[in-house]
């Protein structure tokens, strides 16, 4: 269900405030997106995202207390269609191929991400997986 | 002067060399972060004082300009992400033991063209980060002698986790290692995976003959919090 | 189990604590590095996504994006000075002993409000890079305890060199240690600067006396390449 703009629904998880400002500089470019919300722990996500309405959940995969992989575990239970992109600062066969086989929808590099994000946004919104042409080779 | 069995002068020895490691590794990261990280920084701040001119002067070399600190940008990021996985394999802290053990060993395999086979009983390993530690530091050092003494074709790493327990078995197919090279006085690497175990209580053996190998395997204790008052 | 004395009991905690330390460090620099570093390079990168599309937009936002890249841009290399002169002042690699232990005496004395007053004779020593380190690491852990320790409000610190040997000492005018925590089998902050000084065929001393204060000294002899085969 999108808004009455029909804008894709974003909320934003990374533990570095840089990064979600980056990350938000690059959505406010886009007329078609919009960040809803964020978080900056893993703790938060659940309890910030309660009665929101989300399209796609952006989250960092390093961050101290809970990672990015048990905030992802959790919400399979609570949150079974939401879209998750992983952000990792690390290459992709580092964690790319487990994230997407335990349900992400995506995963990207950080640096990566500028060229990426707002594709797969789409993508994933739409509910598909994005892949990056290097990923799909390794699955 | 106080005098010492052997064994305290092994211990002697291992105390000064891990000052010096620690030494080199704190000096061979401060170069590398320095040098590295600083150059390319330095490259980048210049490269974008002549963007800002660039686009002043609505010059053509604008694309051109952002590609190449696009590149640069992602080369620092690379040294970034060496520097800290030699440091502390990230994926240690996110992903736990088991991940962290599969990763590393498909490194060794595309290293040293030896093949490796892995087990974990049960398939999900999941301990405390100190023990986690002490095992990914433990096969690291195993691993090191591997690749480095023991000649072998395979390599069968096997992570087994009791009720109480948790062992750690690196096992080669190699030329096996000696008995005198076990009690060898100037071996620091397996006296450090001996003093790494014991630390937290557990006990290693490691045991070399010419037609199977060397096994090294060490036995760790899983603390119980729940019965520690 | 082999019997250890005391003072190897001690050696042995002293390795599983220089293990721990390591480890630390290693996560700490990781931490760092990946976080200060790795972050504020990714949203570089972003920003200039961000002004490539400005650009080719003609939008006004351009002067604003370049000032806040370049921020970023100092930012890190600010953190790459800050971690790289944590893990091994570059003064003492560039200026030597005198210079880095004058600097980081100075920083001491804005950290704790205690008066130190230095000595070195003569003037301009220069010493091997090996024998530099170590008595810069004892002059760190000495300092370290004073801070902490002393309750002192004055800080002599002298190093001499003379023909064969090299002699630290710091001296402070507080509590003064007590003989049974000098021996006291936790203290492995003394008991790596004996060993250090040690690793290199050095010895140390370390005096206290309510009325007096703390004195730790070190004597290590200067090697004399050319007489060594
Ligand atoms: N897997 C192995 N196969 C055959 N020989 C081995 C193996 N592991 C160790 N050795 C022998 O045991 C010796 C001691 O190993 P140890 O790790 O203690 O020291 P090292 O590897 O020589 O030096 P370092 O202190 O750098 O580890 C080695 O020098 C080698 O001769
Ligand atoms: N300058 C000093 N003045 C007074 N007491 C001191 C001084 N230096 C050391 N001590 C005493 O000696 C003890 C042992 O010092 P040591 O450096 O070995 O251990 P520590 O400082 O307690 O711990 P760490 O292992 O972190 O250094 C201290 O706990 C303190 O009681
Ligand atoms: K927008
Ligand atoms: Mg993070
Ligand atoms: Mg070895
Ligand atoms: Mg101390």
């Amino acid at each position: 269900m999108k808004t009455s703009h029909n804008k894709i629904r974003v909320f934003v998880v990374d533990d570095h405030a840089v990064v979600r400002q980056g990350i938000k500089h690059i959505i406010v470019q886009n007329a078609d997106m919009e960040v809803v919300g964020e978080a900056s722990h893993g703790n938060e996500v659940l309890e910030k995202i309660k009665g929101l309405d989300i399209d796609v959940m952006l989250m960092d995969i390093e961050m101290p207390e809970k990672s990015g992989w048990e905030v992802m575990s959790q919400m399979k239970y609570s949150h079974p269609h939401l879209g998750v992109i992983i952000l990792s600062i690390f290459p992709e066969d580092h964690y790319g191929v487990r994230l997407i086989k335990a349900g992400a929808s995506g995963y990207l590099t950080k640096s990566s991400a500028p060229e990426q994000l707002v594709q797969a946004i789409r993508t994933v919104s739409g509910g598909g997986k994005f892949i990056s042409p290097s990923l799909g080779e390794k699955l | 002067e106080i005098k010492l069995t052997e064994y305290g002068n092994q211990l002697r020895r291992l105390t000064n060399q891990l000052q010096s490691i620690r030494e080199e590794e704190k000096t061979r990261i401060a170069r590398e972060v320095h040098d590295e990280l600083g150059q390319t920084l330095t490259a980048l701040k210049m490269e974008l004082a002549c963007l800002v001119n660039d686009v002043n002067n609505g010059s053509q070399e604008v694309p051109q300009r952002t590609r190449s600190m696009s590149q640069l940008i992602d080369d620092t990021i690379h040294s970034v992400q060496r520097i800290a996985t030699e440091l502390r394999p990230q994926i240690l802290d996110v992903l736990g033991l088991s991940e962290a053990i599969r990763w590393e060993t498909s490194e060794f395999e595309k290293r040293t063209g030896m093949r490796c086979h892995i087990t974990f009983t049960p398939e999900k390993i999941i301990l405390e980060r100190n023990l986690s530690t002490t095992l990914f530091r433990i096969y690291q050092e195993a691993m090191t002698n591997v690749a480095r003494h023991s000649g072998a074709s395979n390599v069968t790493i096997q992570v087994e986790e009791k009720e109480n327990e948790v062992i750690l078995e690196i096992c080669d197919d190699g030329r096996g290692i000696q008995k005198h090279q076990l009690y060898n006085s100037q071996s620091l690497g397996l006296l450090g995976i001996q003093e790494r175990a014991r630390a937290l209580n557990g006990d290693t053996t490691i045991e070399g003959n010419p037609l199977s190998g060397t096994t090294v395997r060490a036995i760790i204790p899983v603390k119980q919090y729940e019965n520690i008052p």
